[in-house]
C-alpha cells in the first residue's frame, strides 16, 4: 500500500464514504458468474454445511447438508454441489477458437470460461480445501462416492490453485477485488468483512456491518451466537426444514451483498490489458480441461520440486506483468510510481522529431521530447523508459531537472528518416513516461521432473493416489 | 535489594489498580497473550491488575467480538478425549513412531486422580520423582497442573499431557483440534499454539531448577497433536518454541517493570469494577470509561484479534480521529502526523506543517495533486 | 549435517580439510562470516580442481562478482585459461580484456576450451546438454533453490561457499503454498540441498580478515550466536587517523569516535519521521563531506592508505532512502546502495542508516536480521550508523506474533535478538 | 396457516434476535427466558411445515436390554477395565447396542447407592477401578464379580488393559466374521472398525496393507506387547489389591475411598 492509498482512505475516513483507488476495472467480469458462498461447520476443517449459489441473482440454489453430524450426507451435498458447479464449468468448453503458437502444435481454446465468485479469501481458501477433500475419493471401491464428487475436487483444486495465480480472474473474492478499486476509511483487516467494505463504498459506515444479527458473516465460518442458539437446537430438532431455513437466514444477506459487489465491478469501464489476461486464463482453464480428457491423476497432494520452482516462475512472471499493465491502464495506479519518481506525466513542452544520433550508416533516428512536469523525478540519465500513451514505443531518459525532462525516442517510431506520423508527440499533448516496462524474458527450462538432481531428492516416485486417500473418513 | 521493595509497593499500588475486583487467574492463552501488543500502557496496567479485561468491555458497552462456536468446543473435547482414550493408546502410537519411545514406555498417570487442590503438590511430587530417575519414572502425567509468578500472583497452567522418557527429556505435548492437511496447518492457529506451549515449557523448567534439577531437561520441542487431513486419526509434530520462549521471557521481565508506567499514574486512580454479590459490575460506566482513557492505550487494528478491549479502543480512536484506525503501516507512513484532519490538512495545504513536518507535507501535498489530477 | 567445531581451528586447517573433502562428498559446504576469506578460498579451490584436469564450472549470482572472480583468479593462476559466458547485453568492463587467460563469450563454443568456465546462474540456466565433474556456487546463500534445481543437473559434484548471515533469497509472490517442503523454491540453495543431503560436511571459516577486532566479536555474537568467528587483526593492527582537526560538530564528534573505536552512532533526537528523513538523510550526506574534507588515513597489514570515496559506503534498507541521500549531493565515487545490493562487497568506512531510525513499529523487512548484518559487516575499519533516539523503545514495544509454519526450521539469529544486541553496543558509542 | 407461519417465523426471528443479545452481555436470566419462548415457538413451527409428524433422533426404539446389562455385556465380553466409550463401542459393534456414553455418567452413582441399601442384593455391580491411592478413578468401569487384581490400576495397567482388551475385540471379530467382516449383514463394518482403531495402536498389528486387519495377527501382536509389561503391572496390582483388602470396607473396596492419607506422605519428603 503506498501514500497515495494511505491518503484516500484517511479522505475516506473524513469523508465517510470509501474512495477511488482505480479508475478503471483491473479484473475481468463475466456475463454470467457462478456467486458461491459455501459455510462450513465450526471446529472442522472443510465440513460443509451449507451453500448458496447461481448465477442468476433471482433464482439462487441453496444446499445444505441437513443432518452435519452425518458424514454420508456431506458426501451427497459434495455431489449435490457437483450437480451445478460441473454443468456450468463444462457449459465452456464447446465453443473454442484455434490458437497458433511459434514452435509448438495450434491448440483449442475455450471462447469464454468460468467465473466463479466468492465473499472472501477464507471463501477461496475454502474452495480448494474441499477440492482437496473430494479429489482422491473414488466411485468404486471400498468407500465409493458418487461419480461426480472427485471430478468436482478436480476442478474445485484447480480453481482454488489458479485463485493465487496474480491478475487471474477465474475466481474472485469479492472482498480482495472492491478492495484493489475502493479505499475504505478502515484497517484492511477490517476490509475483509464483505458487509463492512460494501457499507463504506455504498452508504457509509455504519457498526450494524460487525452485528451478526444484522450482518451474518460471509462465511465460510458461522457466527457462534447462531452456532449456539439456532444451529444447535436445529441439529438437535433433527428436521432438515428447520437446519434448512436457520442457514438460509445466515447465507441470504450475503447473497444480496455478493451482487451488489458484482454490480459496482461491472459499472467500472474494463482497464485494456483485462482482455488479455483472461485470454491467458481461458487458455489455462482449456488446457486443464484437455488434462481431464486425457484421463491425468488427481492433483497431488502437494507439487514436486520441478513443479513448485516451475509455478513460482509462472506466478513471479505474472505478478510483474500485472503491477505494469494495471499501471498502464490506470492513471490513478501510475500515480503511485509517479509519486516514487518512477514515473512522471507532463505536457510536451517541445519537440525535436528528425534528431539523430551517430554519422553515416550507424546514423539513427532519435526524435527528442521535451517535457515538463511537476512530478519528482528519480530516475537516472539512460533509463530505458516507456509510455502508456504509446505502448509499442521505447525511449530513454536523456536529462532531468527543473521540472523540466527530455527523453529520446528509440524504438517505435517507425522505420523511415522522419519518424512515423504521430508517433512523436506534439508539442502541448499530455505524456506519462516511467521506467516501469513490461519486457520479460521467458525463463530457462527445467529439468524433467524424473530428471530431479540430488540436490533436490532426486527423481520423485512418481504419485499414485492409493486408497489411503480414497478412503480418509470424512470428519 | 532495593528492587524488592520497589516490587513491594508497585504490587500494593496494582492491588489499588484493581480495588474490590477479584484478581482476574492468567492461564496460558493469557499469558502468551502478554506479547500481543506490548507497548499498551493500558493493557500492561489491567493485565499487571488482573482485571478481566473481558467483563470491563461488557460493562463498558463495547463486549468483545470473540466467541467459540458450540461446535468447535464439542469438537475439541471430542478430539481430545481421542487421544487420551485407553490409556493414551494413540499418543503412545505417536510418541513410539514420532520420537522412538520404547514399548516398555507406558505408565500412565492421571494428576487428576487426586483432589483438585492436590493436583498441583502432586504434579511436583511426579515431576520430582521422575527428574530424580528414582525407580518406576512414568511415561505419561495426564492432566498436570503447573504454577508460573506473573506480577506477584501465581497463575495456574493445566499442559494437556506431559511426556517423559523420550531420551530422558520431558516433552510438553499440546493437543489441538485443527486439522494438519498435507502436513501443513494454519499459521497463525500452530503460533498460537507454540506460545501457550511455551508458557507451559517456561513453567515446568522452573519447577525443575525449584526442585534442583537441570531445566534443560524439558525440550524446547514440543508434541503438537492435530487431527490429521479430513479424518479425525491424531498426528504428532515436533514444534520447536525457542523464539516463543524468548518473546515471553522478555514480557515476563516488562510484567516486573511496571513500575515505570505506575508512577506517571494519578493516586486516584482505579479500574475497579464495583462487582455486587453476584459478581455484576456496579461502577458507573462513565466513571470506569474516564479511568480507561487516562491511561494511553496503543490502538492498532490488529488489536480486535488480540484484545478484549478492542472495540473500547477503536471508539477511542475515532473520536480522536486517530489515523491507528487505518492501521500500524498507514500509521507508520505518516511519519509524525498521528491525526488524520492534520494529515488531510497538510494535503489540502489548508495547514501549515509543523516543525518536522515538512516532508510528510510535501509528500501528501504531492499525493493529492496527483489524485486530483486523475480524479478529475 | 557434520558440524565440526572450527571456530578454534586456523583458516588454513579449514581451506585443508575443505580441499580434503572435496573428492570424498558429492557436495561440501562452507559457511563464511563477512570478509573471512571466501573468495580466496574460491580461487584456491579453483586451481586445486583445475590442477586435477578436470574441467570446473563455477556460479556466481551478479556480474560484478563474475568480473570479479575471473579477475582474482587470472591474477593469482596466469597459467589458468578462464572463459567467463555472458549474456548478449553485458559489456565486459576493460580490465577483463586485458587479463591474458581470460576470454568472454555468449556461448560455451566461443570460449575454446578453458579450464574454467565461470558466469552467473542465471546465465547457467540456459546451458544445457553438457556436464562438468565440477562445480563451485559462490553467495549459494543468496542463491534461491530454484536456481540451484534448473543448474544442478551441470555438475557432478559441487562446493557451495556462502554467508549465512546475509539476507535470505525472497519473491513477489506469496509462496506459503510450498512452505514445509525439503524443495521449497523460496528456501536458500544451502538449505534445500542439505535438507536432501543432511550428511555433506559443512566447514566454517573461523576468521575474519574484513572486520577488525572492533567488529567482529560485536557481529558474530549478534548474528552469528551459534557459530561464531573471530578477526584476523587484533586491535591496534587497524587505525583510522583524521588529518585535519574538527570543528566540534556532532558530525565530526561522530567520525573522532568511530576512528577511536571502530563504531559511532549518530542519534538525532526522537521523532517519528517518513522514511526518506530529511535530517537523517542530511547527517549521513555531511559525514560523508567531513570524512573526505578531514583526509582520513587507514592503516592496516596492507599498509596506510588514504580513504577516498571510492572506499566509502553508505547503506540504507529501501531504495527512496538511497535515491534521497544520493540526492543529497555526494561525490559519485561514494557506493550508496541499499542492504541488499551491497551484500558481499568491503569499504574502509561505513555509513549506515539504522533501517529502524525514525519508524513507529517494526515490520518483518525492517527487523530482518540479514539486513543489519550486511550493513553493519561491510566495513575494514569503521562503521558509523546514523538513527533517531527511540529504537529501543520500538523495540520494546514490538508485538509478537510471527506465524509458524510446520516442518520449516526455525531460523536464527531471531531478528529482534540481533537488532537489540546490536544497538546494545552501539549505545556505547553514541555522539 | 402460511400467515400463521410467517407470525411464528417473525416471532422466531425475534426471539432468536433476544437470545443472542442477551448472551452477548452474559445476561443468563433473560436469555433463559426467551429461549423456552423460542423453544416453544421453534416446536409450533415444526408441526406446522412437517405436519404432525414429530421428527428427532430421541425417537429411539425400545429398549430390550436395560443399560446397565449392556455395560455388563460389554464387559464381559472385554474382560478388563475400561472406558465407558469403550464399552459403548463393544455395544455397538456385537449386540447391536443402544447405550450412549452419555447415559453412563449417573450409572456408577446408582450402582453405589443401591449396594449401600441392600449389599449384594444384585448377582453383579457396575463399579470404578481403583486408583494407585485406592480412590475411584476416573472414567473407568470393572464389574464387581472380577478379582480386586483386575479391579485395580497401576501405572502400567490403563495399557495393559487396552491390550487385553484389543485381544477380547479380535478374537471375538475373529469367531464371529472369520472371513470379510464387512459382508456380514449383523456387523455392517462397525465391529471392523473397531478393531482397526485398536489394531493401530499396537506395533505389529497391521501388515500396513489397507483392509480391516487380521484378527489372529492382532492378536499376537497385542499378546507380544502385553509380555513387556505383564510382570511390573502384575506386581503392582497385586500390592494393591492387598493394601485395598486390608484397608478398604466392603463399599469401598468396590467403589473406592477417598482417601488424602497417601499425598501427605508425598509432600512429607
Amino acid at each position: 500500500m503506498s501514500l497515495l492509498t494511505s491518503l484516500a482512505r484517511l479522505r475516506a475516513l473524513d469523508e465517510g464514504i470509501a474512495q477511488p483507488v482505480a479508475t478503471v476495472r483491473h479484473c475481468h467480469l463475466s456475463d454470467r458468474p457462478m456467486v458461491f458462498i459455501p459455510l462450513k461447520l465450526s471446529g472442522e476443517s472443510a465440513a460443509p454445511l451449507a451453500a448458496m449459489l447461481g448465477t442468476d441473482r433471482d433464482r439462487p440454489r441453496l444446499l445444505v447438508v441437513t443432518q452435519p453430524r452425518n458424514r454420508d450426507l456431506r458426501f451427497a451435498w459434495a455431489a449435490e454441489l457437483a450437480g451445478v458447479l460441473l454443468p456450468y464449468v463444462e457449459s465452456f468448453l464447446n465453443d473454442t477458437e484455434t490458437v497458433e503458437r511459434r514452435n509448438a502444435d495450434p491448440y483449442e481454446r475455450a471462447l469464454d470460461a468460468p467465473q466463479i465468485v466468492v465473499p472472501n479469501l477464507t471463501g477461496v481458501a475454502f474452495t480448494r480445501l474441499l477440492g482437496r477433500s473430494t479429489r482422491f475419493r473414488r466411485s468404486d471401491g471400498p468407500y465409493p462416492v458418487p461419480e461426480a464428487v472427485p471430478l468436482l475436487g478436480r476442478w474445485l483444486t484447480y480453481l482454488g490453485e489458479r485463485a493465487a495465480y496474480p491478475g487471474s480472474s477465474l475466481v474472485l473474492a469479492a472482498t480482495e477485488e472492491l478492495g484493489r478499486h475502493w479505499a475504505s476509511g478502515q484497517s484492511s483487516l477490517e476490509d475483509a468483512n464483505l458487509a463492512a467494505l460494501l457499507g463504506w463504498i455504498t452508504t457509509g459506515p455504519g457498526d450494524e456491518a460487525e452485528d451478526p444479527l444484522i450482518w451474518p458473516p460471509a462465511g465460510p465460518a458461522t457466527d457462534p451466537g447462531f452456532d449456539a442458539e439456532v444451529l444447535a437446537p436445529a441439529i438437535e430438532s433433527g428436521s432438515a426444514e428447520r437446519i434448512t431455513e436457520a442457514l438460509r437466514t445466515q447465507v441470504e444477506p450475503t447473497w444480496r451483498l455478493m451482487w451488489q459487489a458484482v454490480d459496482l465491478l461491472a459499472a467500472l469501464p474494463a482497464g485494456p490489458s483485462v482482455t488479455q489476461r483472461w485470454e491467458q486464463d481461458r487458455g489455462s482453464f482449456s488446457g486443464m480441461a484437455v488434462h481431464l480428457a486425457e484421463g491425468a491423476p488427481p492433483q497431488p497432494r502437494r507439487d514436486g520440486a520441478v513443479t513448485a520452482a516451475a509455478k513460482l516462475a509462472r506466478m513471479e512472471r505474472a505478478q510483474a506483468a500485472y503491477d505494469v499493465q494495471r499501471a498502464y491502464d490506470d492513471p490513478l495506479v501510475m500515480a503511485e510510481y509517479r509519486l516514487t519518481g518512477e514515473a512522471f506525466a507532463g505536457e510536451v513542452a517541445e519537440t525535436v522529431p528528425d534528431h539523430t544520433e551517430g554519422e553515416g550508416r550507424s546514423r539513427k533516428l532519435r526524435p527528442l521530447v521535451v517535457i515538463k512536469t511537476d512530478d519528482p523525478v528519480r530516475l537516472p540519465p539512460g533509463t530505458s523508459l516507456g509510455t502508456p500513451q504509446r505502448r509499442g514505443q521505447g525511449a530513454e531518459l536523456v536529462e532531468a531537472g527543473e521540472g523540466l525532462v527530455t527523453v529520446k525516442i528509440t524504438k517505435g517510431m517507425g522505420r523511415g528518416k522522419v519518424a512515423a506520423p504521430g508517433a512523436v508527440p506534439e508539442v502541448g499533448e499530455r505524456v506519462c513516461y516511467t521506467s516501469l516496462t513490461d519486457d520479460f524474458q521467458g525463463s530457462p527450462a527445467l529439468p524433467e521432473a524424473e530428471a530431479t538432481p540430488w540436490t533436490h531428492g532426486g527423481p520423485p516416485h512418481d504419485y499414485v493416489p492409493d486408497d489411503e486417500d480414497a478412503q480418509e473418513e470424512w470428519s | 535489594m532495593s528492587g524488592l521493595k520497589r516490587e513491594g509497593d508497585h504490587v500494593h499500588r496494582l492491588e489499588a489498580l484493581r480495588g474490590a475486583t477479584p484478581q482476574q487467574p492468567h492461564d496460558a492463552r493469557a499469558i502468551a497473550a502478554l506479547a500481543a501488543n506490548p507497548g499498551c500502557t493500558r493493557r500492561a496496567l489491567m493485565d499487571g491488575a488482573g482485571i478481566d479485561k473481558d467483563a470491563a468491555a461488557r460493562h463498558l458497552g463495547f463486549p468483545a467480538p470473540f466467541g467459540q462456536s458450540p461446535f468447535a468446543i464439542t469438537r475439541g473435547n471430542v478430539f481430545e478425549a481421542l487421544v487420551k482414550a485407553d490409556g493414551c493408546a494413540e499418543l503412545l502410537r505417536m510418541l513410539r513412531e514420532l520420537l522412538g519411545l520404547p514399548v516398555a514406555e507406558v505408565s500412565y498417570h492421571d494428576v487428576e486422580n487426586v483432589g483438585a487442590h492436590l493436583r498441583h503438590a502432586h504434579t511436583r511430587a511426579l515431576i520430582d520423582r521422575a527428574a530424580s530417575e528414582g525407580r518406576d519414572a512414568g511415561t505419561l502425567y495426564d492432566h498436570p497442573l503447573l504454577s508460573m509468578e506473573i506480577a506477584g500472583h501465581t497463575a495456574y497452567l493445566e499442559p494437556d499431557v506431559v511426556a517423559f522418557q523420550l531420551g530422558g527429556r520431558f516433552h510438553i505435548v499440546e493437543i489441538k483440534s485443527f486439522a494438519v492437511i498435507d502436513g501443513q496447518a494454519d499459521p497463525s492457529a500452530v503460533a498460537a499454539a507454540a506460545r501457550q506451549a511455551a508458557v507451559y515449557v517456561l513453567a515446568l523448567r522452573t519447577l525443575l531448577e525449584e526442585l534442583g534439577h537441570d531445566p534443560a531437561k524439558v525440550s524446547h520441542d514440543v508434541v503438537l497433536v492435530c487431527p490429521e487431513n479430513f479424518a479425525n486419526r491424531p498426528v504428532a509434530t515436533l514444534v520447536d518454541v525457542r523464539r516463543q520462549l524468548a518473546v515471553l521471557r522478555r514480557q515476563l521481565t516488562r510484567m516486573t517493570t511496571l513500575d515505570r508506567l505506575l508512577e506517571g499514574l494519578p493516586d486516584d486512580l482505579s479500574f475497579d469494577l464495583r462487582p455486587d454479590d453476584d459478581g455484576r459490575p456496579t461502577r458507573p460506566v462513565a466513571e470506569l470509561a474516564d479511568a480507561l482513557h487516562r491511561t494511553t492505550a496503543r490502538y492498532a487494528p490488529d488489536c480486535l484479534s488480540a484484545c478484549d478491549l478492542c472495540f473500547f479502543c477503536r471508539d477511542e480512536a475515532r473520536q480522536e480521529g486517530a489515523s491507528d484506525l487505518l492501521g500500524r503501516q498507514v500509521r507508520d507512513e505518516l511519519g509524525g502526523v498521528a491525526s488524520v484532519a492534520e494529515a488531510l490538512g497538510l494535503a489540502d495545504g489548508t495547514r501549515d506543517p509543523a516543525e518536522g513536518q515538512e516532508e510528510i507535507a510535501r509528500l501528501l501535498r504531492n499525493a493529492e495533486r496527483l489524485r486530483r489530477e486523475c480524479l478529475t | 549435517m557434520t558440524a565440526s567445531p572450527e571456530q578454534a581451528v586456523g583458516p588454513e586447517e579449514v581451506i585443508r580439510r575443505v580441499l580434503a573433502d572435496l573428492p570424498r562428498h558429492r557436495g561440501v559446504v562452507v559457511d563464511s562470516p563477512p570478509g573471512a576469506g571466501k573468495s580466496t578460498l574460491v580461487v584456491r579451490a579453483a586451481a586445486h580442481l583445475a590442477a586435477t584436469g578436470e574441467p570446473l564450472m563455477i556460479v556466481a549470482q551478479t556480474n560484478e562478482q563474475v568480473d570479479d572472480l575471473v579477475a582474482r583468479i587470472c591474477d593469482k593462476h596466469p597459467h589458468l585459461t578462464v572463459g567467463r559466458l555472458s549474456a548478449s547485453g553485458y559489456i565486459p568492463p576493460l580490465r577483463m580484456l586485458e587479463l591474458p587467460g581470460a576470454r568472454v563469450g555468449t556461448r560455451i563454443q566461443d570460449l575454446g576450451d578453458p579450464d574454467i568456465v565461470i558466469a552467473t546462474a542465471d546465465k547457467w540456466a540456459w546451458i544445457g546438454d553438457r556436464v562438468w565433474p565440477w562445480a563451485i556456487v559462490d553467495e549459494a546463500y543468496q542463491m534461491r533453490s530454484d536456481k540451484l534445481l534448473r543448474i544442478a543437473g551441470l555438475f557432478e559434484r559441487a562446493l557451495f561457499v556462502g554467508d549465512p548471515g546475509q539476507l535470505d533469497p525472497f519473491s513477489i509472490v506469496d509462496g506459503d503454498r510450498w512452505s514445509g517442503l525439503s524443495w521449497d523454491p523460496l528456501q536458500s540453495a544451502v538449505s534445500v540441498l542439505l535438507r536432501h543431503n543432511p550428511d555433506l560436511p559443512v566447514h566454517r571459516l573461523p576468521v575474519s580478515w574484513r572486520l577488525p577486532a572492533s567488529a567482529a566479536p560485536v557481529v558474530s555474537r549478534a548474528f552469528y550466536p551459534f557459530t561464531g568467528f573471530r578477526s584476523g587483526t587484533e586491535h591496534g593492527d587497524r587505525w583510522l587517523e583524521l588529518s585535519t582537526g574538527g570543528m566540534g560538530t556532532v558530525h565530526d564528534r561522530a567520525l573522532e569516535e568511530a576512528a577511536r573505536s571502530g563504531w559511532a552512532l549518530l542519534e538525532l533526537p526522537n521523532r517519528h519521521t517518513v522514511r526518506t528523513d530529511g535530517e537523517a538523510v542530511q547527517a549521513v550526506a555531511l559525514l560523508a563531506e567531513r570524512l573526505l574534507q578531514r583526509g582520513a588515513l587507514a592503516g592496516s597489514e596492507q599498509g596506510e592508505r588514504p580513504v577516498t570515496a571510492d572506499r566509502i559506503a553508505v547503506g540504507a534498507a529501501h531504495r527512496d532512502q538511497v535515491a534521497a541521500i544520493r540526492a543529497a549531493g555526494l561525490p559519485p565515487e561514494i557506493t550508496v546502495d541499499t542492504a541488499n545490493r551491497l551484500q558481499g562487497r568491503e569499504y574502509d568506512v561505513t555509513i549506515v542508516l539504522h533501517p529502524l531510525s525514525g519508524r513507529r513499529d517494526a515490520t518483518a523487512f525492517h527487523l530482518e536480521s540479514g539486513r543489519l548484518c550486511v550493513l553493519a559487516s561491510r566495513h575494514r575499519h569503521a562503521c558509523v550508523v546514523v538513527a533517531r533516539a527511540g529504537i529501543a523503545e520500538l523495540l520494546d514495544a514490538h508485538p509478537s506474533a510471527e506465524p509458524v509454519q510446520l516442518g520449516v526450521p526455525v531460523k536464527f539469529p531471531d531478528g529482534w535478538e540481533a537488532n537489540q544486541s546490536v544497538l546494545e553496543h552501539l549505545a556505547r558509542h553514541r555522539v | 396457516m402460511s400467515d400463521r407461519l410467517d407470525d411464528l417465523e417473525r416471532r422466531i426471528d425475534e426471539l432468536r434476535a433476544g437470545v443472542r443479545k442477551a448472551m452477548r452481555v452474559r445476561d443468563g436470566a433473560t436469555a433463559r427466558v426467551l429461549r423456552a419462548e423460542l423453544r416453544s415457538a421453534e416446536r409450533a413451527w415444526d408441526a406446522l411445515v412437517s405436519g404432525e409428524r414429530q421428527p428427532g433422533p430421541a425417537a429411539d426404539q425400545p429398549r430390550l436390554v436395560t443399560v446397565r446389562e449392556q455395560v455388563h455385556q460389554g464387559l464381559r465380553l472385554l474382560g478388563a477395565t475400561a472406558q465407558p466409550r469403550l464399552v459403548v463401542a463393544v455395544g455397538d459393534a456385537f449386540f447391536g447396542g443402544t447405550v450412549r456414553s452419555g447415559q453412563l455418567t449417573s450409572l456408577r452413582r446408582d450402582e453405589e447407592r443401591s449396594f449401600r441399601s441392600s449389599p449384594f442384593g444384585r448377582p453383579y455391580y457396575l463399579c470404578a477401578a481403583l486408583t494407585d491411592r485406592l480412590s475411584p478413578a476416573r472414567g473407568l468401569l470393572t464389574l464387581s464379580t472380577w478379582p480386586l487384581e483386575r479391579r485395580v490400576v497401576g501405572p502400567l495397567s490403563p495399557r495393559v488393559d487396552f491390550l487385553t482388551c484389543a485381544i477380547a475385540v479380535a478374537e471375538h471379530c475373529g469367531e464371529h466374521f472369520p472371513e470379510e467382516p464387512q459382508e456380514d449383514e449383523a456387523d455392517d463394518g462397525r465391529a471392523t472398525r473397531l478393531l482397526v482403531r485398536m489394531a493401530r495402536n499396537i506395533p505389529g498389528a497391521t501388515d500396513g496393507a489397507l483392509g480391516p486387519p487380521d484378527p489372529v495377527r492382532v492378536v499376537e501382536a497385542a499378546r507380544a506387547e502385553l509380555r513387556v509389561h505383564a510382570d511390573r503391572d502384575t506386581r503392582d496390582r497385586a500390592e494393591l489389591a492387598e493394601r485395598a483388602a486390608a484397608q478398604l470396607g466392603e463399599v469401598s473396596r468396590l467403589f473406592g475411598a477417598a482417601t488424602l492419607s497417601t499425598i501427605k506422605k508425598e509432600n512429607a519428603k
